[in-house]
């Protein structure tokens, strides 16, 4: 199994996780982070003071799938994510050795 | 005429209670646009605030209030607050001219406020601080004139006890011009655009409601039975608009949000803005509930036809407004405040306030659209695309939340 | 009489004062409960200002202060605010009767609103409607007319400054019932429930503390020394009960918790009501202290009791309101309104406050624990566990925050 | 002479406004510190305010308004509030005396509260709670008595309306030493400390504008020209500050930040206090938007330095107010209020005004830099370094948000 | 070395922790997530126009641990988050390779 | 290539950032996570109840790198952070298959 971990822009969420659904790949898990790329960094101002904040926004999905399946998995996050302008975000691919469903107890591997 | 210290006081306090209705609407906007320009819809409403108090003092009062020429603006015998003081002055009996003056500063304030519904979550701050100069001074005053300062409405017999026409309409309509001019967010219709924080817009709706009453009790410009009628009025109307707001949209499949019921409690207060003094406490019911109903209507027609009105001024605000200066012709009640509507058989009076209020809705609109054209084509109203992308926020005030 | 334009200007003003508190239950309560039924809290309270301010208009000022039915309840003599007017009325010889009554409609609101307490996090939206309109005409209006409307108590001689009885008694013990009927909130003891946002109560509770000034200097009904006493005195009780609870939980093994000191100012507030304008600054320092403390104890031992009464509006507004009518019969000084307490020597006083505060809880705890167990047999009181686990927001508003 | 009951209406409802100004105060610092020490900040305020309000009705009140004592403080004539009732008082011919003691006494707390940014996210809460009882009684009292209780800083000319020195300076320069002698919070100058939440930071202003109202319009103590002169003063300098702070600093490279143009309504808000009630509305722009440019020099200047006074009371308050004093004895004009300052021609006012400013100064920052360094040899004004570094909500409240 | 990555329900976290602490499994990091797994969605309104929230707060623990604890700490969280309902959650058994004590610099292979 | 993932201090977050913009890292993701090490607990008060809040609030920031640049990564964010007390925080290693940039759909292994 692998885990795909996708950096993604918020914004993009609703259509990606349709697109998702359309494949039948139902579950997922997702966290609010920051991140940057290759964008320019924003500079802040407090009160006089002044903060580099280069870190926006970014939606990060997490899905673990089948090895079986992962081709269609970032084919079909790469495609609905893709906007063509910096930003668009990253997929990474991490091996699992295991997954168990805590309700069932049962182990895949 | 002398001095009362008790309606002194209540003006006082009221124009006290008004000043917090423009943190108020930023507060309530502020909560509905998405999180990356929380800050900045706030801000908006503080900085109207500001630049309205200063335009003002400075000569807004005596465009507004002057000696009427021609029935269309004052003339500037109150430039700089020269001849307001201490006595009372040729709008207030009974309170000191100045304290009329900052009673009036305050509604002045509001109504910029909520006209940055029109271009939330895109407009350029620069932009913004001349637009807000230029159209308090060429669409709110002229028609504060016309309508308190003895100016043509108000010699025709259109009546407005607290602004409905001058403060909603106007802004109202306004919104919807701009919403025009500059265009739907990026992403609008396409991306969801969830509100930053809800409880945010529930403590501004309530502080809405509360300013609400210095906004129509204090209308009475007294501490008597018209401004009792008038809070009463109020908070009668409010509460039967957020319930029918409420209950509407339930009915028609939606759940009972906390938005949509403060959402129904401003178009309840709209409504009865113009017709607080005027109407009776089961007038107000009417008035409110319809309100509700009626200003969910527009916002679903408004978002059927894919107008970035992006958070409702239109529907609430001119809507209700144009609602509210109606409804004044229909229920107004002589033994309230001597004035009778239609349902007194007064045919007259409903006129005038179909003249009165369709001539605002075509002032403040036309003038709106072209004023924005202008600025839009000259300074430019909207940020740019890799702005509004990052968000207000950061991108006009470098801060964040 | 005449109207009076001091007055008037004050009571317009403690009116608008008593409005803003009903929020501010709603926001110390918002705070306090899980992220996922924070919104659900804040509407609660907001709902109920609006559900009764309608009912009110239309028959619960009648029932509450109509012409006297066998010491129980008004007659409908100003059903649909008929009789009432500009004009002073028959509880207000300075202030217009409309006035009066808007004035009363803010306790009833709030009153409504400290209730939802005891079914937090998992009352069922539509229920709540049916039960609130019922509640506050079955209990609230009753118990108002007993006080303050002619009825039997104030036949009997007990006093109530503000609505000690009325008000706190009544709510809390209601909130106790109900939080029997209801049952705990899933998980209750086992999980920690942390609390959505605590400055969120703290703000809320400012609004309470700010609020009060109107709830208490107001119910003088006129703007004179003694609605100045109950000020200081309103303002002295809820310094020492915050005080007080914050060092009697900081010795008890705690921290000086913001949320223990916010609750302290909170029973200081309710314990001074029923004699804010009875006692003086000194005996309201003694009232406050004592409240913060009983309070604090009495909230340990519901939690040792594992009552889910959630958000202690029993331990803090019930037992609160209890210890301030008892005290009221205690510290009562002749020089400031012409009664005396305990410590003048006056037992009937304190006979007086022991039956009217206990019939007051009896009637409240039993007519809501009846009313709650009908309500719950029929059309249900309490959300699906399914519900109240994805939490209020959703489930019954569809929103979240 | 008699109560008037207008008179009366206003000072109760100012009471309130200013009241809520502690909170707010609270709310303000409490967006602007790190989110581990948001509940800590609000709570410090908030405490102020309770404890204040005790130590007032006990003696404080007392020291600052009992007769005068060889100039320098009030005798023991009101302790316990001993001889201050429900006529007018000493101090006040149209309103109780009870009513001036509380009206006095929100401002004693909102001072308090002020004063707490000198040593923000780094006091030991109970150090906290003996500092504020002794700052309150060697600092504040003193003071109070010298420029309203008759002591020798009224007997030598000087003027304030409002309190800008007595509020104001004594604050400012409090917190200044405070921060010298506890010491720079960990990291400053090397980490970033981003605000907790800006948009509390902008409620708090907002509620600090709002209360403002009651601050210099009541201290007309009635309801009339003057208070209406002082409500307008104190909008326009504000609202003239905000925008001066606002576009100096946007100028000076940054961007034009919500914060910038709330630090700087509330430097024009300390500014326009002493002069409220003295100086015209024209003359209010100038010593606002003098303030907002001022103000921010001066924080940059305290930046530079590397004074970590955190959150620049003495930039805002203790400047804004000495520079106010100074504006006072420039702008005043003997047609508002009887005297005249610098531009009619008076240098005695202004001498008056800059020795009363420069003695309130140096005994401010003195006495509360001695009282500093005692604490802390003692019992210790700071909290561990762990104890910072899980932030003073967690470590000092049992609380996190 | 594994990283053990459960997605959990919130309000069993208080249980689990104590279980694990009972284990000996001190150290965990913690974050708030969304996610679906098997669980029906719930379609959310705003202001008249819907739109579908199906992600339900959860939480994630990490934990890294040696090879050789890894079955105790995986049934440990099976044992203690199961309720025997849907969103019980999953476990996610991931490699690690290497691992660093920032303090003092030692590094676990 | 490898995910380097490393939970800090919040507030030496811009310290190491620079550092590690120095070395030429400049993309990365970051996350507010809570947790614990052998730093102590503390216990919370909520209204007369107790609760044992030992989670503090951390910085997790991701970076994938290609396995040449793993040693001066590590090492630099090893020697930002460090400040020698207690909660300094810790790297994981974890192996990562493959990265793909969704902008331009390029793949590394
Ligand atoms: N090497 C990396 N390691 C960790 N996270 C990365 C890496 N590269 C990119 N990201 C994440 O992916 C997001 C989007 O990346 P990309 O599209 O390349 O950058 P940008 O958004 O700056 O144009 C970044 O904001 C960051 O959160
Ligand atoms: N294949 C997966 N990939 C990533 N996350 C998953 C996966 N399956 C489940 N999860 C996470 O685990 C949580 C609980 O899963 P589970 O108990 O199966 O689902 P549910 O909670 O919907 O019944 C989900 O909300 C999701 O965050
Ligand atoms: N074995 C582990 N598994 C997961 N996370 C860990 C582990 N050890 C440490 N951490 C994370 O690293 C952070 C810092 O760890 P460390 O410096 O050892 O602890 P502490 O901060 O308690 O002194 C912890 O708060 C935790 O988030």
């Amino acid at each position: 199994m692998k885990l795909v971990k996708a950096i993604l822009k918020p914004e993009r969420f609703e259509f990606i996780k349709k697109a998702l659904e359309d494949k039948g790949f139902k579950s997922m898990t997702v966290s609010e982070v920051r991140g940057r790329g290759e964008q320019k960094g924003i500079s802040l101002e407090y009160r006089g003071g002044l903060m580099t904040v280069d870190m926006l926004p970014k939606l990060q999905i997490e899905i673990v799938v089948r090895d079986s399946d992962l081709d269609t998995l970032v084919s079909t996050i790469t495609e609905s994510a893709r906007t063509g302008k910096f930003g668009d975000g990253k997929i990474f691919v991490i091996p699992v050795e295991k997954s168990i469903r805590i309700r069932t107890g049962e182990t895949e591997i | 005429m002398a001095i009362d210290s008790g309606a002194t006081a209540w003006i006082l306090a009221s124009t006290a209670l008004v000043m917090i209705m423009t943190p108020g609407v930023g507060l309530f906007y502020g909560g509905l646009v998405r999180r990356k320009n929380f800050i900045n819809m706030i801000t908006l409403s503080f900085v109207a605030f500001a630049l309205v108090s200063i335009q003002w003092v400075l000569f807004g009062y005596s465009l507004a209030f002057g000696a009427d020429v021609g029935g269309l603006i004052g003339n500037l015998e109150y430039l700089g607050l020269n001849n307001v003081g201490m006595d009372p002055g040729a709008y207030s009996p009974v309170i000191p001219g100045l304290l009329y003056m900052v009673f009036q500063l305050v509604f002045a304030t509001v109504t910029m406020a909520i006209v940055t519904s029109g271009f939330a979550e895109r407009i350029k701050f620069s932009s913004y601080l001349v637009f807000a100069l230029i159209w308090t001074t060429i669409v709110y005053d002229p028609m504060a004139h016309w309508v308190w300062g003895g100016g043509w409405a108000s010699q025709f017999g259109a009546i407005d006890f607290a602004g409905g026409t001058v403060v909603h309409i106007s802004s109202g309509f306004a919104a919807l011009a701009l919403a025009l001019v500059i265009g739907k967010r990026v992403g609008y219709g396409k991306y969801s655009m969830e509100p930053a924080n809800i409880p945010w817009s529930i403590l501004g709706a309530a502080l809405l409601w509360f300013g609400w009453f210095g906004f129509n009790s204090g209308s009475a410009v007294d501490a008597n039975g018209l401004a009792a009628v008038a809070f009463v009025t109020t908070n009668t109307a409010a509460a039967a608009a957020a319930i029918s707001w409420m209950l509407v949209s339930w009915a028609h499949g939606g759940k009972p949000s906390s938005l949509g019921f403060v959402s129904g409690a401003v178009a309840g207060l709209v409504a009865i803005t113009p017709g607080a003094g005027f109407v009776t406490p089961m007038g107000a019911i009417i008035i409110g509930a319809v309100a509700g109903a009626l200003c969910y209507g527009i916002m679903l027609w408004r978002q059927g036809k894919e107008i970035d009105e992006s958070l409702d001024a239109w529907a609430i605000h001119g809507m209700g407004g144009l609602w509210g200066a109606l409804a004044t012709g229909i229920f107004s009640m002589a033994a309230i405040n001597g004035k009778s509507g239609l349902i007194e058989g007064n045919v007259t009076q409903f006129i005038a306030q179909v003249v009165g209020a369709g001539s605002a809705v075509i002032y403040a609109f036309v003038v709106t659209y072209v004023l924005a054209v202008v600025i839009d084509k000259t300074i430019g109203l909207r940020v740019t695309e890799e702005e509004e992308y990052v968000g207000l926020d950061i991108s006009q005030h470098g801060e964040r939340c």
